[in-house]
């Protein structure tokens, strides 16, 4: 790669760029030929179905198209043909990996769209979830991205042994391990029990030991530090055209977080700070996400202390025969992934006439190619890694 | 002992002569190797252990690397690895030379009487006992190859570092013509 | 029988040799005797993550490495005068070493040349 | 074939096939072949039952569970078959965690086509039995059994990471039973049984074609008033 | 922030002669939205990206809408005056009144402002019918998260859009060519094995499924054979 | 004197070089003609060690010592050569002997 | 010194002065037993029956050490994890679980009866070539090693440069597989391969030159012998308990995991980046057989670390010595291997470019300088007194100033870093 | 200094090595074929049919065949068919039943809503999970009769619910009887030549 080439291929990295065609050709026979290699959909490490088709110049990365669609479920066309309350467990199956989320954002813009009140309790219930979500998907994404960066299998683990223990909460409470299609409109579906309590409780107060020994096992890994620093930078002002949210954003510097932002839920009863990175490399991104497992202990050791008590789900709430008035919301929250929304359009009968997501890993794989110009197959890699995807919500 | 000979002269040759004739440059380094094996297994039947070793670090390990770089940067682009079929009057021409060589040497070889050169005490070949796998030719230990390099050749040691060197600097700088913008990058 | 002293490297280069092959000749007589081969055409394309292969991978690679290999030919053979010089280091005379420092020195600095000349990145 | 505890499968039918009726000339045939052949088929079935490799292979919420029984808290280990292995050419076991879209049919068959033999396929939960939940989809494949045949069906959406170690071991149970020779032999030691699954066409409205005949055919007809 | 007329009447003055108006929302969120005419879109959308009070730098969501053509019913009280005597209270007459409304696809844009933590404004753009006339122009150029999810309108409902720069299908493959999230689109037909259908599905299995002999005698809502044999053996 | 070991190896190495010798003169490849020369002087060291062996005894190793700096010397040339075969073939794209006399001009 | 020669040459052999008759008959027992075995051949037949002998036995315990290295390898990767790893498979026939102690045989026949397939468009005889290529040369690398006080293969003047010799074809082989398959994922992981190999050949070769160095010998007898004795009977006088030593045996091992592609090395089979690498396209035993070539790659390597650098097999103490040699080295041995295990269980991969970085501008001039520091080493071996600390410190300091240095340089840019909030 | 960070990573997996031989949390596989794991009461993976009484199943489904629950269920996996005759439930009153009802469990999300929109209390959660099979289409169909199970097999499994449901189940029972009884009286009363009602259960649980 020539110098002029290799100026031309820094300015694009650094340049809002927002043409979206970045398709560069280099061919200079001594360098060898274009290498098309196609990475996915099987592929160990593109985290389910998802294929990138890299052009390569020896191992440098000189093209990257992103080919979606492995796993189109047609959940929104699904959600057209099923009840409002029909989608909920569909919700689940979108980011599989933070079914309470989703679950808590579709009912949000049900919420909206219905104009039903949630009880306090319910409230609180769905921040603990939420933030024990959070902390479950941030924890497998480190597990992944380690897998990436080629650890055998060790930080993955952990990771899902810590899942375990938040799966075991979800699951004694909702009633499975994943799909846990709990929340409902106007409130949650069952009240957990004062065990279920001690047990979050407990949880929340060991996992900051687990984060140590975590941190200690990777985050000062000089193997880590090199693989993950300087690499895949993101500029603030592409990552906001490109509609970038959640960790991703913050890890560029942005300071943007819905709990703040939106404010929605209880979450401004709660003290807890928002970190931001200042490269927004994959390194960044990674240690973003564990800054932020610790303020999400925080906030649920706040929201277990405050947990009033009450109803769980508003008594005027329907469950069945549920026909929201003729007309459309946007909700939506942050989700561990970043900002996901649901759009709903209703024309008054118990389907809605529109069902959309917004999906946050599919906006934030808009920038894949722009991250990965100019690395090699390795970082593409790792940079995938830290975008955290879940095919379930890209493709939907 | 001769039997032994004979197999790794003949291995060497075929391996060879099949290498310069292949089409398939890849499989042509890779026989040219193996023949450079043979010709180590002719050092070590020679019992020159050392030579024997080095031939192999210094080729199946390293020269072998840079022809294999050679062959794949030089391919023509997408086209197989197969070479184009040289001339056949060239071919000819350069059997009838090899031919005429390898006559005149083997006419001088078979000539000379060995008789008179042979070191006494050199067993003509040793068969049979198995009892005493010892050698009585010239034996040299690494010892004595350190020895004779560091007293009587530590001048020509010297001028194959300089060699070295050059070659070095040379290769480095006929092969990375880009080096200075390469440099730039590097942060 | 030769008693060669290298005879037993030889057996044993040929023995380790014939290991391998026997297992595979093993392998063999099993699909010889109770495994037909069940080729097909999707089996015997190459792997590319399920999708159809498309281009030849044996295609003109770029190797900027191919610096690294010269770098190490030359050095190998700077190993290889080495190792007889350090066999009789504790007996050689001091202008013995010095001139090995004088080797020495000049391929270091041959390395020293190609590391600033950032011959030593990756490309 | 292994028979199936009625223990095991609690929710199903008694499905136990008969074993088939072994005829005079089969089992003098057996009685040839002896013991060798016994202990050799016993060996045999011992080495590919305990050193299932799985593919490296997850489609979608599924593979979490299935990463999920290959982790600390399951350990799939256990049973030998935690070498995922991320080349089909490794691989014995191709789980089909997931659902299965239209678009990516063709891609789970020709990796099933690309591993060598003896090969099993586990269709784990729903999606990848029968489409599951997004069955109606109109890119969703209604279960990957239109298209390669699969020795075990986990059921569950998705199953838990218990219920694929225990199709694991059914599966295991299933290879200890394989016949050397014979016409019970599986599949892939007889020469007469083809191997292949044609990989399907991207068509303009669906798959074509949208089911191999030769693997999947549907079972008489259930029809049923509105 | 300022509301949806508001920031009509703005462009408006930014714009004159565009086509902008409020579609207000019934529903209980009340998100009110505006609707661009194509000609002005793109500027439109630069303007309110780069506005300083707007700042609406993020385009959160991008989706289309499918409005088949249908017939509406309307109707309407008319309160004639009776003219005979015009002090009597008026007579009330109800008059329905037929409509095709056309059919159109509509693309829908959720702005947010990161730099002034506010939103949503959203807009709307229509095409002209669904068919030929299924034209936008592309934001992609002013918000680089159009990108995928504009290829995804035009995969699934089959808007094109004017200016995008890599305008290829996205979820379904190439060679696909419908657009399945419209509403009149039909699915692939693969009931072959259905045993719990019902409902919509019903209908699609009985298809696959010819009434069995056995069965025919069962009381199915199914139609029952054809007994033309029957009738040919007693001529 | 057939099992005599150094007309043997003689005849050997003069085999050899004439391999060589005939691969280089015969093949447009300058991979290969680089080769054919490396197999020369193989053939060379093959002398110097037969000779070393059934020669006259002189120092103790000095065959070996030729054989060494030989083998030095080969090793850059090899460098040196395909390094050259690169550059030349980065200029055009070509590297068969007879097209590359072009460089003279 | 061969190990086929007759029993008469065995009892020349110096014998240890603590050795007693006892222990000398253990440590005598292979070889007892091999000729008691064979003493009823005719003498001509018997060499090459000893030969084959001792070349089975070889074969025999590295075969059951590799397989048995992969089952420690899965355990321990497994406790690591929190979880027991393999331990159900029975013993064939029975039903007897024994810790899974059967797993690696029933892996073997798996891999036996499983379908060998080559793709179409391959070069189908380099495919084949390529791991018995590999497997040969790797076991070619067990010749020279001394298992005990009397085992030794075959004893060669210049034996530790015969290893490295035979070493250095392997990367050959891992080219052929990556290359031949036709796969273009393999041909990254060939090209990644050569590379690497040509990166960490280097600094393998140049971290024992140091011992060559004080040893004064290329035979790999002579430098066990060379490390045998203890410093005051506590010390053994192994080069790892020198600077240098310690020094050249941690750039001996870094370069050795490499050499052998073990993890944070493993480039050419990156799993999460190449699929299997040049690996991709093999099945059946032929993957095995690259399987087992590595594992004995890996085994002959820690091999060659023990006896540069720990000693072979001497006993770490007096006090110890009554355990036969070869249990020495086969413990020293397990404690690498499990070393390489703990190490792959922990590490992530490097990079390609920092990979041949830490190579080049690490490796190199640290063993480089090493070498110098040897050479002191030996020169200030008269050195006494006061002047022993001195010369202590002095190496000392040779060592660490230039790895503080040049790690200071290789991880310019790159530190932990320090996040800001907003509340 | 350089190798710092990677000492301590191997530190951390030392520790985990050395814990895993007697620290259970850190070992903490669950040894599946021998042990299984405790589940949780809310666990939930296919629904079965609860009838009263094991010893007749098909008698005493709860079930009345209202297919609300195939209506609700997203991806229609129930299937219905409602008698021609009624029987007598529990408490003796007439009451349609299913004649057929199937759940394809190849389809069955296990997301509960079924059991939610159910009226009757009728379909509940079984948390049986070994049910891999070799055959798809006849042993993942589940048809009326595999689906019952019986009252005493759900406060087995879910026990705190199923009480709850007992209770609510008998409260409702006695409002319908005191009701039955005011009517009967008030029929008594009023004399009134007309069946008594029958009273409905509300639709909401
Ligand atoms: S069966 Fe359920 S969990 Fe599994 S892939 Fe399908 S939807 Fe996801
Ligand atoms: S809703 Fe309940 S009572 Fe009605 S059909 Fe379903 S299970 Fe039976
Ligand atoms: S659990 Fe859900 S999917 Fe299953 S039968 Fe009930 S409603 Fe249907």
């Amino acid at each position: 790669m020539s110098a002029s080439d290799h100026a031309a291929l820094s300015s694009q990295l650094s340049t809002p760029h927002v043409g979206g065609a970045n398709v560069r050709e280099v061919h200079d026979s001594f360098h060898g030929d274009l290498l098309e290699v196609s990475m996915g959909p099987h592929h160990p490490s593109t985290h389910g179905v998802f294929r990138m088709i890299v052009t390569l110049d020896g191992e440098t990365i000189v093209k990257l198209k992103p080919v979606f669609g492995y796993l189109h479920r047609n959940h929104e066309k699904l959600g057209e043909t099923v009840t409002y309350l029909g989608s909920m467990p569909y919700t689940d199956r979108l980011d599989y990996l933070s079914s309470m989320t989703n679950n808590w954002a579709y009912a949000l813009a049900v919420e909206k769209l219905a104009g039903q009140a949630v009880p306090e309790r319910a409230e609180y219930v769905r921040v603990i979830l939420a933030e024990l979500t959070r902390l479950l998907n941030h924890t497998c994404l480190a597990g992944f991205l380690m897998q990436d960066c080629g650890c055998s299998g060790t930080p993955l683990m952990y990771a899902f042994r810590e899942r375990e223990y938040i799966l075991d909460l979800f699951e004694s409470l909702s009633g499975s391990r994943m799909m846990c299609n709990y929340q409902r409109f106007g409130g949650c579906r069952v009240d957990p029990s004062a065990d279920w309590l001690t047990g979050a409780q407990k949880l929340a107060d060991r996992y900051g030991t687990f984060l140590d020994e975590f941190e200690t096992l990777l985050t000062g890994n000089e193997i880590i530090i090199a693989r993950t620093q300087g690499v895949g930078k993101l500029s603030p002002e592409l990552a906001i055209s490109a509609g970038v949210t959640g960790p991703m954003l913050r890890a560029t510097g942005v300071n943007y977080d819905l709990r703040k932002v939106d404010a929605y839920g209880v979450y401004p009863r709660f003290d807890f700070r928002v970190p931001l990175g200042d490269h927004g490399d994959v390194y960044d991104r990674y240690m973003i996400r564990v800054l932020e497992m610790r303020e999400s202990i925080k906030i649920l050791q706040q929201a277990l202390a405050g947990l009033p008590a009450g109803p769980i789900m508003d008594p005027k709430a329907k469950l069945r025969s549920f026909r929201p008035k003729a007309g459309e919301a946007y909700g939506r929250i942050e989700g561990p992934k970043g900002e996901i929304g649901f759009y709903l359009l209703s024309d008054g009968s118990p389907n809605p006439y529109r069902y959309r997501i917004r999906p946050p890993s599919f906006i934030n794989l808009t920038v894949l190619e722009d991250m990965c110009l100019g690395h090699t197959v390795a970082d593409a890699v790792i940079i995938l890694g830290s975008v955290d995807i879940v095919l379930g919500e890209v493709d939907r | 002992m001769t039997a032994a000979l004979i197999l790794i002269a003949v291995f060497t040759l075929a391996t060879a002569a099949v290498a310069l004739s292949l089409r398939n440059l890849i499989h042509s380094a890779l026989l040219l190797i193996a023949s450079w094996f043979g010709i180590a297994a002719f050092y070590l039947w020679a019992g020159a252990e050392f030579v024997a070793f080095a031939q192999v670090l210094v080729y199946v390990g390293a020269v072998s690397m840079v022809v294999l770089f050679a062959v794949l940067l030089t391919r023509r682009s997408r086209a197989d690895t197969v070479i184009a079929r040289d001339s056949v009057e060239r071919a000819i021409s350069a059997v009838i030379t090899g031919i005429a060589v390898f006559g005149v040497l083997v006419a001088a070889i078979l000539k000379t009487s060995f008789a008179r050169l042979s070191p006494a005490g050199v067993p003509p070949l040793q068969s049979g006992t198995g009892v005493s796998p010892v050698i009585s030719a010239p034996t040299a230990t690494v010892r004595d190859i350190g020895m004779q390099l560091m007293s009587a050749h530590a001048a020509a040691l010297l001028i194959i570092g300089i060699l070295l060197t050059v070659a070095l600097l040379g290769a480095v700088v006929l092969a990375a013509q880009d080096a200075p913008e390469s440099k730039q990058e590097s942060p | 029988m030769d008693a060669h002293p290298y005879a037993f490297l030889a057996l044993f280069a040929a023995v380790a040799v014939a290991f391998p092959l026997a297992l595979l000749a093993v392998a063999q007589l099993w699909f010889r005797f109770f495994q037909p081969p069940k080729p097909s055409a999707d089996k015997g394309a190459v792997y590319e993550c399920g999708i159809a292969a498309t281009g030849d991978s044996w295609i003109q690679f770029k190797a900027h490495y191919y610096l690294y290999a010269i770098l190490f030919l030359i050095f190998d053979v700077e190993v290889l005068f080495l190792l007889p010089f350090a066999v009789t280091f504790t007996t050689l005379p001091v202008g013995a070493l010095v001139a090995m420092l004088v080797f020495i020195l000049l391929l270091a600095e041959g390395l020293v040349w190609a590391w600033h000349r950032g011959h030593l990145e990756w490309k | 074939m292994f028979k199936r505890d009625p223990e095991d499968c609690p929710l199903s039918q008694e499905v136990t096939p008969p074993p088939p009726a072994v005829t005079e000339a089969e089992r003098d045939e057996l009685r040839r072949q002896g013991i060798l052949l016994t202990s050799l088929q016993e060996l045999y079935t011992w080495g590919n039952s305990h050193s299932v490799w799985p593919l490296n292979f997850g489609l979608a919420c599924c593979a979490i569970e299935m990463i999920a029984a290959s982790m600390a808290k399951f350990d799939i280990a256990r049973f030998g078959s935690e070498v995922f292995r991320p080349s089909p050419r490794q691989a014995d076991l191709l789980i089909v965690s997931g659902t299965v879209t239209k678009k990516m049919a063709p891609q789970v068959i020709r990796l099933w086509n690309q591993m060598p033999e003896p090969k099993y396929c586990i269709a784990m939960g729903a999606c990848a039995i029968s489409g599951g939940p997004f069955k109606q989809g109109y890119n969703v494949l209604k279960g990957i059994d239109r298209f390669i045949p699969v020795d075990i069906y986990i059921p569950g959406c998705p199953p838990r990471p218990e219920a694929l170690l225990h199709g694991l071991v059914q599966l295991q149970k299933k290879i200890q039973g394989f016949k050397l020779t014979g016409p019970d032999a599986p599949r892939h030691l007889r020469d007469d049984q083809p191997c292949n699954c044609p990989v399907p066409e991207f068509g303009e409205h669906d798959l074509e074609p949208p089911a191999n005949p030769e693997v999947w055919t549907a079972p008489p007809a259930i029809v049923r008033k509105d | 922030m300022e509301s949806p007329e508001q920031i009509r009447d703005r462009l408006l003055a930014r714009f004159p002669g565009a086509e902008i108006s409020v579609v207000t929302n019934p529903g209980i969120a009340a998100q009110h939205s505006l609707l661009l005419g194509a000609a002005h879109a793109r500027a439109i959308a630069e303007f309110l990206r780069d506005d300083p009070t707007l700042k609406l730098d993020q385009c959160s969501n991008v989706t289309g809408i499918d409005w088949p053509e249908k017939e509406i019913v309307e109707t309407k009280n008319i309160s004639t005056p009776d003219p005979a005597n015009p002090a009597a209270p008026p007579k009330v007459v109800e008059q329905k009144t037929k409509r095709l409304q056309l059919g159109f696809l509509e693309v829908v844009y959720h702005l947010y402002s990161i730099t002034h933590r506010h939103g949503p404004v959203i807009f709307r753009l229509r095409t002209g019918n669904r068919t030929d006339q299924a034209t936008v122009p592309s934001l992609t150029p002013v918000w680089r998260s159009c990108e995928f999810q504009e290829r995804e309108a035009f995969d699934l409902f089959g808007i094109t859009f004017d200016g995008h720069p890599d305008l290829r299908r996205i979820l379904m493959w190439d060679e696909f060519k419908d657009h399945p999230m419209r509403r009149d689109y039909a699915e692939p037909d693969d009931y072959e094995w259905e045993p719990t259908p019902h409902g919509t599905v019903l209908e699609k299995t009985k298809a696959h499924y010819p009434p069995p002999p056995a069965l025919v005698a069962a009381p199915t809502v199914l139609p029952a054979a054809p007994a033309a044999p029957v009738k040919g053996a007693t001529p | 004197m057939s099992l005599d070991p150094l007309p043997l190896c003689l005849l050997f190495s003069s085999a050899l070089v004439c391999l060589g010798l005939i691969g280089a003169l015969a093949r447009s490849n300058t991979i290969l003609v680089l080769l054919g020369i490396e197999l020369m002087l193989n053939a060379a060291n093959l002398n110097f060690i037969a000779f070393w062996r059934y020669g006259p005894v002189t120092s103790p190793a000095t065959g070996v010592m030729f054989v060494m700096f030989s083998i030095a010397v080969a090793a850059a040339e090899a460098a040196v050569g395909l390094a050259l075969i690169i550059a030349v073939y980065r200029h055009q794209k070509n590297i068969r002997l007879q097209e590359a006399n072009r460089l003279k001009g | 010194m061969t190990l086929p020669g007759p029993l008469t040459f065995l009892l020349q052999l110096p014998l240890s002065s603590a050795a007693g008759a006892a222990d000398a008959f253990l440590e005598r027992l292979p070889l007892v037993a091999r000729d008691w075995v064979t003493s009823w051949l005719p003498e001509p037949w018997r060499w090459l029956v000893n030969s084959l002998l001792s070349i089975a036995i070889i074969l025999s315990v590295f075969g059951l050490l590799f397989a048995y290295v992969t089952l420690a390898e899965r355990k321990i990767l497994g406790r690591i994890q929190n979880r027991p790893g393999p331990n159900r498979t029975p013993i064939p026939f029975t039903k007897l679980r024994f810790f899974g102690l059967a797993q690696p045989f029933a892996d073997g026949v798996k891999s036996l009866t499983k379908e060998d397939v080559v793709p179409r468009g391959a070069d189908h005889l380099l495919h084949f070539l390529a791991p018995v290529v590999l497997l040969a040369f790797s076991i070619l690398t067990f010749a020279v090693i001394p298992y005990g006080r009397h085992l030794v293969p075959v004893e060669l003047n210049a034996g530790v440069l015969y290893f490295f010799a035979a070493g250095a074809a392997t990367e050959l082989a891992v080219f052929m597989a990556g290359w031949a398959s036709r796969n273009k994922y393999s041909l990254l992981a060939a090209m990644r391969a050569l590379a690497q190999l040509i990166s960490y050949e280097l600094p393998l070769l140049l971290a024992w030159v140091p011992v060559v160095l004080v040893a004064g010998t290329l035979s790999t007898t002579e430098i066990v012998a060379a490390q045998a004795g203890w410093q005051f009977n506590v010390i053994p006088h192994w080069y790892v308990f020198t600077p240098w030593g310690a020094a050249g045996f941690a750039i001996f091992m870094i370069a050795a995991l490499a050499e052998s592609n073990r993890s944070p090395f493993d480039l050419p089979e990156a799993e999460s980046e190449l699929v299997a690498g040049h690996l991709t396209e093999y099945s059946g035993f032929k993957y095995a057989l690259f399987f087992m070539a590595e594992y004995f790659g890996m085994i002959a390597l820690s091999g060659m670390a023990i006896t540069l650098f720990l000693g072979g097999w001497h006993a770490p103490s007096p006090y110890l010595e009554f355990i036969p040699s070869y249990v020495w080295f086969m413990g020293k041995l397990s404690a690498l291997l499990l070393g390489f295990i703990w190490i792959r269980a922990t590490f992530p991969r490097l990079r390609m470019d920092q990979l041949t970085r830490f190579a080049w501008k690490f490796l190199v001039p640290l063993a480089l300088i090493n070498l110098g520091n040897a050479a002191f080493w030996s020169l200030s071996f008269h050195w006494s007194g006061p002047f022993q600390i001195l010369r202590w410190l002095i190496s000392v300091l040779v060592v660490v100033g230039p790895f503080v240095l040049l790690g200071r340089k290789l991880s310019a840019g790159v530190a932990p870093r320090v996040y800001r909030y907003a509340v | 200094m350089l190798g710092t960070g990677l000492l301590q990573g191997l530190g951390v997996t030392a520790k985990n090595f050395v814990g895993s031989f007697h620290d259970p949390a850190r070992l903490t596989t669950i040894e599946y074929p021998e042990v299984k794991t405790k589940l949780p009461e809310a666990y939930r993976n296919f629904p079965f049919l609860v009838t009263e009484n094991a010893t007749d199943p098909m008698g005493t489904l709860r079930c009345v065949a209202c297919q609300i629950c195939e209506k609700e269920c997203p991806p229609q996996c129930i299937y219905i068919e409602k008698s021609k005759d009624k029987k007598p439930d529990a408490t003796g009153k007439p009451q349609l039943f299913p004649a057929v009802f199937a759940i394809d469990t190849s389809v069955c999300m296990s997301c509960q809503i079924c059991v939610e929109v159910c009226p009757f209390e009728a379909i509940k959660m079984d948390q049986v999970y070994e049910i891999a099979t070799t055959d798809r289409f006849s042993a993942l169909l589940l048809n009326r009769e595999q689906l019952a199970k019986s009252n005493a097999y759900y406060h087995e499994i879910h026990p705190t619910e199923a009480a709850e449901v007992d209770a609510r189940l008998a409260a409702e029972r006695k409002a319908a009887e005191e009701k039955a009884a005011a009517a009967a009286a008030a029929k008594a009363a009023a004399a009134v030549a007309k069946a008594s009602p029958v009273a409905k259960p509300p639709l909401t649980a």
